[in-house]
């Protein structure tokens, strides 16, 4: 178990006069700040494209030697899409074995450091290079397989399936961190400029740069806390959805689900990995918050947004509002729920809830890890 | 996309060769050090199939690399005749006319190329199967 | 407390013909192929050049998922040169934490993947790229100025230093594991090829490709074990030898070995990183195993060699005949030190060694890790 | 050298500027969000003195990149008149008359270039001080 002690957030954007370590600066400059601080045990870094891009090797070391104050060890953790969350889970644990009081764990990364082309090959590699990433399938193709597939088995119109990002919209424009504040509707979703037909511009995340630091603290640390980190559950996935026996199953997914014994009545929050609208339907299914080919239908009925019947899922607008930079995404998830459970969410907030889970996925789900987050 | 990448892996992509496991009997594309289903391996290489049908497809508008002057670009999920499915690209296709349940065959066509050397990257697509009942 | 409980080593060479994958398999399913598993629980990969050559996130579920057995949990671990050692780090509080019994610590990394000057390129990403990086220093550079500084500050000639490499030859030829398998004289390394004067190509590691496993157990797991895993100290060190007020000193070494409270004269056995030969010079003495200025001469009268004075130092021949494929090497450190322990190393071994640690630096000290292990 | 990361840092580069903490009264080059020294983030700009002596100084023959083919490469350690050290690049350097602490000062030139955009990025080096004493 380990306390949520403060976040720091940039907003999400195109941050272009910034670098990845200036804006891991601001981010964790943001979530120290108002906390006395001697020593920070771990500076974990969390970021995938920047390997990539900025060329830098043992980036942590050098964030954490330029946060002015004294670290004793520091290293990044990578997981693709789902390196946030990988972060949290070896930080819960460093805290477990006493091997740290304090962490600070600080995501990163820059979409917009090339042109998009560019980028998008990058971010390519996220599915297995050496089968289904042979193709320039981008990170839309194998997700418009899975969404079509979607819309045949169950019969779920495109429309329908627009009020996914309709609702992340809606929730987006009230977080200040929030990449993409404005409303759209189902029929600008459907016409939107298609990325890989079926899934158009509107279903997809936007390029942006963002960096999310958050400060875990140990039971022993006195102060204020805004939330309790009380589990992270992981499991790793089929290479490929050609490999699965149903594609539209994210094994890993509900494979943690069962492990956590999640039940969907008990979450009040949730913030889920929605990289594209078809990802986000297929997770809210796979945790058990929608019976299967129904998640649409629920999302388009109010069911997941302030006041609706199930829990407040992605209050923060999602990956696709909010923005998807990539390592940083995870971290962003565990400090919006914390903000939830602590009632300092600067947009929509639940009423008064009690536990909250952050979950996240890698591509296709080769990698998913649920955080299970409780209230103070 | 990278070329060293590439290269170890050409004789299974340009022949088409998958792996079958010998203690649970399922076939996977591409060989892989351990059978994705049981972990075993006990692997054999085997020719697969070149007809299949398509599951699912997709026009791709947001290709990367350089690729890009090439968009857009058919992509589909195909299941061949003995059941091992293979995520691809299209070829030959007129994108209106694709559609669930259509048979597909395997080509040999120019996947890309790698931008520093000039080199060709060959590798299976799938075409509307000709003479197709 | 963990336990070394197997290794699987691959010779570091050029093996064009094997993906950093495939490597990966190798390494890993020599550990395992002896242990009855049913579950490993998490599969920790460090490795740092593969995120810029083969480009695929997520790596390590990748390479979990490829191992035909059940993973829980898998990520990448990356800090330069001490990627191994930090998961290391990782691995050991995952166990002390109670969140893992079994953890499979995969290091790999391809030195040969493309051109030479094109892998300089990518390794002198190890130093900060917002200074000293910027120029064309390669990796070699900045060792070469602290080389230089230190034969002017200690009068300590070219020809004694030579014995270093001397010795890591005459180590590495014994160890099967080893990329260089030949004896070399100081005569001979004075007048090799300079690669950054006064370093020459024998003071320096081979370019060659490796992976190394081990598997690490809880106090709770029977079987036979190697080694015991007792602690791992870890600390970060100034971005540049231009803003220490000594260019000479490691301080994040020497900040461990303090924390450690290493005794020289307790230290049965040790690898330690020696990227050239003044890497290795430098932290003989900042771990106080020798005084300042005298490392090469105790190394030329055969101090760390078996039947010397002191602990026997890098009997797998060291960075610089074993080879050094970056995030690798500290997981062949620890296997190695583990072997040593257990009487098991397939070279030069050490009578009854109790006691044996491996250092590991990136650059010329961003960040530093020691980790202590003890026979059973 | 990649050309954001190189960009973004160009004016200090270009004018050789440094950071004065006003809390331990130290200057490191180049600017950094906090003190590497004290970790204050109460720093202010200051030019850098153009003059210092070679502490060390190596000849590199492995020079990584497209730049191999300017290889030797000579680099220095360089102490500046006001105590802040610098590693760079040397220029206008005869490699047998270098040695420790003559005289050197920076001048502005080019480090490199970017292979992908032909971007030509330049920076300081030090040649020796020329009307050195
Ligand atoms: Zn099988
Ligand atoms: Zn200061």
């Amino acid at each position: 178990m380990a306390y949520v002690t403060s976040v720091g957030l940039v907003r999400v954007d195109r941050n272009y006069y910034k670098s990845p370590r200036d804006l891991a600066f601001e981010a964790a400059s943001k979530a120290i700040e108002d906390v006395k601080l001697d020593t920070i045990d771990y500076v974990i870094v969390t970021s995938s494209l920047t390997y990539l891009q900025a060329s830098q090797f043992d980036l942590a070391a050098y964030i954490a030697r330029e946060l002015g104050v004294n670290v004793r060890s520091a290293f990044t953790v990578e997981a693709g899409e789902n390196s946030g969350l990988a972060g949290v889970e070896v930080a819960l644990n460093l805290i477990r074995s006493h091997a740290a009081e304090r962490i600070l764990l600080v995501g990163v990364d820059k979409l917009t450091e090339y042109i998009s082309n560019r980028t998008y090959k990058m971010i390519q590699a996220i599915y297995d290079t050496e089968s289904d990433a042979v193709y320039n399938v981008g990170h839309a193709g194998p997700m418009a397989l899975l969404m079509r597939l979607y819309m045949d088995r169950y019969g779920v119109d495109r429309e329908t399936l627009a009020h996914w990002p309709v609702m992340m919209h809606t929730h987006g424009k009230e977080n200040p961190y929030a990449m993409l504040r404005f409303k759209v509707t189902p029929d600008k979703v459907v016409n939107a400029m298609p990325i890989a037909e079926p899934i158009t511009l509107l279903d997809a995340y936007p390029l942006g740069d963002g960096a999310a630091a958050v400060l875990l603290s140990s039971e022993d640390q006195g102060g204020d806390h805004l939330a309790k980190l009380s589990e992270v559950y992981s499991s790793i996935g089929f290479q490929s959805i050609a490999l699965r026996d149903d594609p539209l199953s994210f094994e890993a997914v509900g494979q943690i689900a069962r492990e956590a014994g999640l039940n969907p009545e008990d979450i009040d929050v949730a913030e889920i990995h929605d990289s594209f609208t078809i990802t986000g339907i297929l997770l809210l299914e796979e945790l058990g918050f929608a019976p299967r080919g129904k998640a649409a239908e629920m999302v388009a009925e109010g069911a997941f947004t302030k006041g609706g019947s199930g829990p407040l899922v992605n209050a923060s607008g999602g990956l696709k509002a909010r923005g998807h930079p990539k390592g940083a995404t995870g971290v962003y998830m565990l400090a919006e729920v914390a903000m939830q459970l602590a009632g300092t969410f600067p947009g929509i907030r639940a009423d008064s809830p009690r536990k909250g889970i952050a979950v996240g996925v890698n591509a296709h789900g080769s990698s998913a890890r649920l955080a299970f987050l409780e209230a103070l | 996309m990278v070329l060293p990448v590439w290269w170890r892996k050409r004789i299974p992509r340009y022949r088409f060769v998958g792996a079958l496991c010998k203690d649970c009997g399922r076939i996977h594309y591409p060989p892989r050090n351990a059978c994705p289903y049981c972990g075993s391996r006990n692997l054999e290489l085997v020719p697969l199939p070149r007809r299949g049908v398509l599951e699912s497809y997709s026009i791709v508008y947001s290709v990367p690399g350089d690729n890009r002057l090439n968009a857009p670009l058919p992509i589909g999920l195909v299941r061949l005749e003995n059941g091992v499915r293979v995520v691809a690209e299209l070829t030959d296709v007129v994108p209106e006319k694709l559609e669930k349940g259509i048979e597909v065959e395997a080509v040999i066509r120019r996947i890309g190329e790698d931008g520093e050397t000039g080199t060709i990257l060959y590798g299976v697509k799938f075409r509307p199967a000709l003479g197709r009942k």
